[in-house]
């Protein structure tokens, strides 16, 4: 089988997304597509997927030219996909969702049972502890991505197509899933895959395409290349900095969190955190730390424990009180929780920091414009205006307005959130050095990560949760990824 | 009844809630009072819908007697043909219906209440200049057509009738609440500066064209003629700004009254009217004793 | 699906406890003839309901109903009046003019969604200028005045019963059955849902958003019809007055039942609810001869006290924003 | 912001060509009195409007602002009537009975609002149940006869004009101007767009979301009743049939304006062109004598067209679902 892709083009108001594409994927491999934020990524494979009509080009399948008119005659056509900004009806129940495109029926009735049945052997393929009747909208993140993942798996398929799977994913998720991928390619699917995570590649990568700014930049079969070779066939040179672990010895408590619980999410948790350090909280999935990290910013009630900021206690706390004494918090879903979506870059990066860019509560725009142009410049990101709706940026961009939003705030204590979700590796330094330079400033940070060689490489301390608890500090430096890795899961060295 | 003793039920069924079905309710009040029976009131909010739901309720509940303006002259037939057949007599007022089965009808008439002040409008009409009368006209076309066009039509024919003048029908709208009517007179006049009178065929019809003929500072030009009695639109007559010129009232508690009154007596076997006309009352400017004595009834 | 039972019945049992409160203090409440009465009373508004659930929760509303209501009743008329000149026999024009009323019924409601998927004009927009506009026709055709062309069988419709249930209630019942059926138990029911819940996943899930959005408001349009011709049948007179403020109320009752505005959450079981609800509150205060304004107030309060009592437990989907 | 200017302006240049149109064929259309007048007409829904627009943009709605306006008139009257009766002068009695009815009426708002916060009760169901509620009140206030009981100059305030300009239009300019500084010129104004446009990432933003529905939702109460105070001004009286329907004339203007029913999107200016549209058609076409009932049909009409041409140009909010 061939997917074969010839002069794809699509442009939008003001950019080119895809300039001219010309690609073949051959069946039984995993295709890896790579490229900095805003290459053109997510919009090649939604022209796969019917979701965007190219404005010319065509596609087709060994030989045979694919009329794609819609993501209906895509499905049909056996190309399924999951997409990198989640799509699942959250009103809907797993197995339903799971069973979305081909409902079983009786007649023209709906048979439950067999809706049910079928969601259960999907998620057991795929050894996913999920009950199949729960809704969808109270999952986290990582277990929607896992229930997205499972719905595509449920078809009769020819080419999958994975955007940034892994995104949300801790490592043993990515090990499943690394199974169930490698298993459907074995059938001879042609399997597409869109990562940022560079290292994974080798494990599940067949060849490797590399995208930048709309442009094929080249084909390489992954045993015959590396990273090396990657990245600076996305980037040109990426230079690496090291950070310079330097907290202010006798610096001052700027955040304290004691005996705080909220059941059954986590229990007891205490810690401090001194001005300019950046402390890390690894964990599995669904180990809590979102929850930690939202009851602390005040935006959910806890049960009891005490948050202190520079000594004092907050009373009552709510995201805008927590603001007021400076933290600041960069959610990880960004659709639903970090971005509005309907307005412009400009507005959403200076939100957060409304207040400070007005006087007496009267806006005053050139300010407003300056601070974000500073983000942009700073963070690299890619848009045509200052005037562009958050919308239509790629994934990666719109997670560095998240985070650039907080940054004009000017905080005294950040909590990050999956900062580096979906975002490349040029940009994920650009992050880690804005923390680094923050942590100079005396500016402190909490960082929560799947990744968990990213909080290897940016964090003083990190401290390892699991099931809801404070289990062991670490200091980077001194372990490895695999011995923080067994800490997450609770293997013993 | 099933009872001997047990005193009538009666239910009285209303369709808007104004000034003037609210007088109607005080006087089947007081006659419910007078007769010992007991009444439930009901309003159907302009709904035919409701109101057969309310007649329906109404038979079930077991009611000796409805008392209703019709919503409808044809529609409403059905539900009070089917509550008659049940067993339960029915009294009109105000309103009308296409069939012989009420017990009796006791209306002012509406074409009648027109007329009433078509012929008022007469002779102010006789001391113009000119033989062109310009007339603009507010009415409820488009929430009670049947009564509205009687009234219109009474007030235009009977001064038509009356006067060698041509009367030209400059404008004709609908504007039944006060506010409404206030707009809609206003443009109106803006249209039309030159109009002799407005009549205005409702209660908020008349306080919108009052107020708006003196919002525009037309006092004295203008005239207003309307329809309805109440203390507000006497107020107006006795002030000496020269612009509410004559209303009709309809005497809506003696309505009430005797259509109640005539239930009851239906429903002691006596024999009640096929039909009542109960008049009309004319207020004029030129009667301030007559309009002070009205005041003083009520 | 894992709830305790009594509480996801709760708003049953708000109704139930209002029943048991008229049943002992409204005169005549639990004759049989009145709870048929109120059945036949819902019906017509039920019907209605049943498919408004189904448009908002695909995220779409439709506020011409009432006036589409009044629409349907005149043409019937004007065209059984139309046929009768002609010397068609009543038993042939009667049902050519139910036909063509349905019809005619469903193309109104088919551009509201017209307008919606191929201009982006939000239905709440094109449906709220049918509002005036389907009131204006049916004022005009019939020049303000009834139009009682239908003969006397023709009341058997509304007016009548079939084995002592009223007539509307029985399309009441069928109405319902189909929409449960159709919603629960079809994929087409199940997009409806997805539609609602996160359009643009909709969409890329392969769903015809536009088809759903066409086939939801044509028969809301439909169905609006169908009331309409009872509407006439019972009053036996196409009248342009019937159907004012209906649009409201029938939301209320949509909303009463769970369902959310915000499209995705709702269920006809809760509609059914939702009308049984309104229907016995102005049933037993009319029974209870409660004055009309307090009648405002009191139905206004125990809307609110049911949703609120509902919220509390944290069950109904309009607790979603 | 880099439109070019005249796509932008739109939605003006279709009030400007109706005006031509109107002016060429309404006799008196031009006058500068019947401008004025066109001016008094709009002001007095004008002023909610404004409100209601911000409303929107938050994500919420207010069905109940007709029966507020009512409720607001007929306590201001009420209230003039029983200061009277205790031999209150009337140039005391007034002014306390208007601060005590804005009063009243920013409470009924602002319960809209806690229903939403406390206990997540959407605003249309409250606003709903306060349209049939408010309603109650007013008629049981009145005992259903409007309340006469302003001196002659109380006319002023609604009937009066100052340096020829009607007093309620200044109204409507204080009001427009206000909105417009606080929606484009405050951070207040920016929560508002935030919170409609994506209320959790509002709230995680550091903005007080509850604080914004309150502030919003008494604010169009107060609104409501200052206009129900000029309305009575206007009539002389405390009538409780005032305002009905307006709800969904002013949810119209607002939308025409170019608001998001979704919440995010909308202007003020958007409205105000809304709202004078709105007035010039009713206003031209009672000049030209059209009937009644092609007047519902042309409207309705005109709002689908106005809206049509601006989202075939693809510039209006309105076009996100
Ligand atoms: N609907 C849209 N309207 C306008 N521009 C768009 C739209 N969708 C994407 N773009 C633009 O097209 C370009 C390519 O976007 P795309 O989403 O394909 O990037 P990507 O390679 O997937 O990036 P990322 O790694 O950040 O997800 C970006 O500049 C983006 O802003
Ligand atoms: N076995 C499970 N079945 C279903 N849901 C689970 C399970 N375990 C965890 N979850 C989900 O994980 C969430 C708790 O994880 P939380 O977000 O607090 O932790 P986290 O470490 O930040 O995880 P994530 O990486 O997903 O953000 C809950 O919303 C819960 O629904
Ligand atoms: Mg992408
Ligand atoms: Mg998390």
């Amino acid at each position: 089988m061939v997917l074969e892709l010839k002069n794809l083009r699509k442009t939008y108001p003001g950019t080119v997304a895809v300039t001219d594409l010309s690609v073949r994927f051959e069946g039984g491999k995993v295709h890896a597509i790579v490229g900095k934020n805003g290459s053109g990524k997510s919009t090649a494979i939604k022209m796969v997927a019917g979701a965007v009509m190219p404005d010319r080009g065509s596609i087709s399948l060994d030989d045979r030219p694919l009329h794609l008119g819609s993501t209906f005659d895509a499905i049909h056509q056996g190309i399924a996909t999951v997409y990198q900004e989640l799509s699942l009806f959250p009103d809907l129940s797993v197995a339903e969702n799971i069973c979305f495109h081909e409902l079983p029926h009786r007649g023209v009735r709906v048979d439950w049972a067999a809706t049910r049945r079928r969601a259960l052997d999907v998620l057991r393929e795929l050894d996913l502890e999920v009950d199949p009747d729960t809704r969808v909208d109270s999952l986290s993140v990582g277990w929607q991505q896992l229930v997205e993942i499972s719905k595509a798996i449920n078809h009769d398929l020819k080419v999958l197509i994975l955007d940034e799977p892994t995104s949300a994913l801790s490592k043993d998720e990515v090990d499943q899933l690394f199974r169930v991928v490698r298993r459907i390619r074995d059938r001879g699917v042609i399997v597409l895959y869109i990562s940022h995570r560079l290292q994974e590649l080798p494990a599940i990568a067949d060849t490797v395409t590399v995208l930048r700014d709309g442009d094929l930049v080249g084909r390489r079969t992954m045993t015959e290349t590396t990273l090396a070779q990657i990245v600076s066939m996305m980037f040109g040179d990426v230079e690496h900095v090291r950070m310079t672990p330097t907290i202010p010895e006798q610096a001052e408590v700027a955040l304290e969190v004691r005996n705080l619980t909220r059941k059954p999410w986590f229990e007891d948790i205490s810690f401090s955190l001194r001005a300019g350090e950046i402390l890390g909280i690894a964990g599995m999935l669904g180990s809590g730390r979102t929850e930690l990290l939202r009851s602390i910013f005040g935006a959910d009630s806890f049960d009891s424990g005490t948050v202190l900021v520079s000594g004092k206690p907050i009373r009552r706390p709510t995201p805008a009180r927590l603001k007021l004494y400076g933290l600041a918090y960069t959610p990880e879903n960004r659709k639903t929780q970090g971005l509005i979506q309907i307005q412009t870059v400009q507005e959403n990066l200076t939100l957060a920091g409304k207040q400070s860019l007005s006087r007496r509560g009267v806006r005053n725009r050139t300010l407003e414009r300056a601070a974000a142009m500073q983000q942009v410049n700073d963070l690299s990101i890619k848009i045509s205006s200052l005037d562009t709706v958050v919308e239509t940026l790629s994934g990666g961009n719109q997670q560095k307005v998240v985070v650039g939003n907080w940054l004009n705030d000017h905080p005294r204590v950040v909590l990050f959130d999956e900062p580096s979700r979906g975002i490349d590796v040029d940009a994920k330094q650009q992050i880690f050095r804005i923390i680094w330079r923050l942590s100079d400033d005396g500016i402190a940070s909490i960082i929560v990560s799947t990744e968990l060689e990213e909080l290897l490489e940016v964090c003083h301390r990190i401290l390892v949760l699991r099931d809801g608890t404070l289990q062991q500090e670490i200091v980077p430096g001194t372990v490895s990824v695999e011995a923080l890795y067994n800490a997450c899961i609770g293997v013993a060295q | 009844a099933e009872e001997a003793d047990k005193p009538y039920q009666i239910a009285g069924i209303i369709f808007q809630n104004d000034q003037f079905f609210q007088v109607i309710q005080e006087g089947m009040r007081a006659a419910a009072a007078d007769y010992g029976v007991e009444l439930v009131l009901g309003n159907s909010d302009n709904d035919p819908q409701q109101e057969i739901e309310l007649v329906n309720t109404y038979t079930v509940r077991g009611v000796d007697a409805i008392v209703i303006s019709p919503l409808s002259e044809t529609a409403s037939v059905q539900a009070l043909q089917q509550a008659y057949s049940d067993g339960i007599a029915v009294v009109l007022y105000n309103s009308p219906l296409a069939a012989d089965f009420p017990v009796s009808y006791l209306n002012s008439s509406q074409t009648q209440l027109g007329s009433s002040t078509g012929a008022a409008a007469a002779d102010f009409v006789e001391s113009l200049d000119g033989d062109t009368i310009r007339v603009a006209v507010l009415a409820f076309d488009s929430l009670l057509p049947e009564i509205s066009d009687a009234r219109v039509s009474g007030f235009i024919d009977t001064l038509r009738a009356s006067t060698n003048k041509r009367v030209e029908i400059v404008s004709r709208q609908d504007g039944w609440l006060s506010e409404m009517a206030l707009q809609t007179a206003g443009d109106i006049l803006t249209a039309n500066p030159d109009i002799d009178l407005i009549y205005a065929a409702n209660e908020g019809g008349t306080v919108g064209s009052v107020q708006a003929v003196r919002n525009a500072g037309l006092a004295g030009q203008v005239k207003v003629f309307g329809i309805d009695a109440t203390a507000q639109l006497a107020g107006f007559l006795l002030d000496d700004d020269d612009v509410l010129q004559a209303v009709t009232g309809q005497q809506p508690f003696i309505i009430g009254y005797d259509a109640v009154e005539a239930a009851v007596r239906h429903l002691n076997g006596e024999s009640v009217e096929k039909t009542v006309i109960v008049p009309g009352v004319l207020l004029e400017r030129q009667d301030p004793a007559g309009i002070q004595e009205w005041l003083a009834d009520r | 699906m894992k709830r305790p039972r009594l509480e996801q019945y709760l708003m049953e049992l708000i109704l139930l406890a209002l029943c048991v409160v008229f049943a002992l203090t409204a005169p005549g409440f639990m004759r049989t003839r009145n709870l048929l009465n109120v059945m036949r009373n819902v019906a017509l508004q039920g019907m209605i309901a049943f498919s408004m659930t189904a448009v908002i929760i695909s995220g779409e509303i439709d506020l011409s109903v009432g006036s589409a209501v009044a629409f349907a009743g005149v043409i019937m008329a004007w065209l059984t009046q139309w046929f009768t000149s002609f010397g068609l026999p009543l038993a042939v024009g009667i049902p050519i003019a139910v036909i063509l009323t349905l019809v005619a019924s469903s193309v109104v409601g088919w551009t509201i969604a017209y307008m919606r998927n191929a201009f982006s004009v939000p239905t709440f927009i094109t449906s709220l200028a049918y509002l005036t506009m389907l009131s204006g026709f049916a004022n005009l055709i019939t020049g303000g005045f009834p139009i009682t062309s239908f003969p006397r069988w023709f009341n058997t419709l509304g007016g009548g019963s079939f084995l002592s249930v009223p007539v509307p209630a029985l399309f009441l019942i069928v109405v319902f059955a189909a929409f449960e059926f159709i919603m629960n138990h079809t994929s087409f029911g199940r997009s409806i849902y997805a539609v609602g819940g996160n359009a643009e996943a909709a969409r890329l899930n392969g769903i015809n958003v536009k088809r759903v959005k066409y086939v939801l408001l044509s028969l809301t349009g439909c169905l609006a019809g169908v009331t309409g011709i009872l509407v006439a049948s019972q009053i036996m007179a196409g009248t342009p007055t019937v159907g004012r403020g209906w649009e409201l109320q029938i939301i209320s009752a949509v909303i009463i039942g769970g369902a959310s505005l915000a499209g995705g959450a709702g269920r006809i079981r809760g509609t059914l609810i939702g009308i049984f609800f309104l229907g016995v509150i102005i049933n037993g205060m009319t029974l209870l001869n409660i004055s009309q304004y307090w009648q405002l107030v009191v139905r206004g309060a125990l809307i609110l006290i049911a949703i609120l009592i509902n919220n509390l437990r944290g069950l109904t989907g309009a607790t979603r924003t």
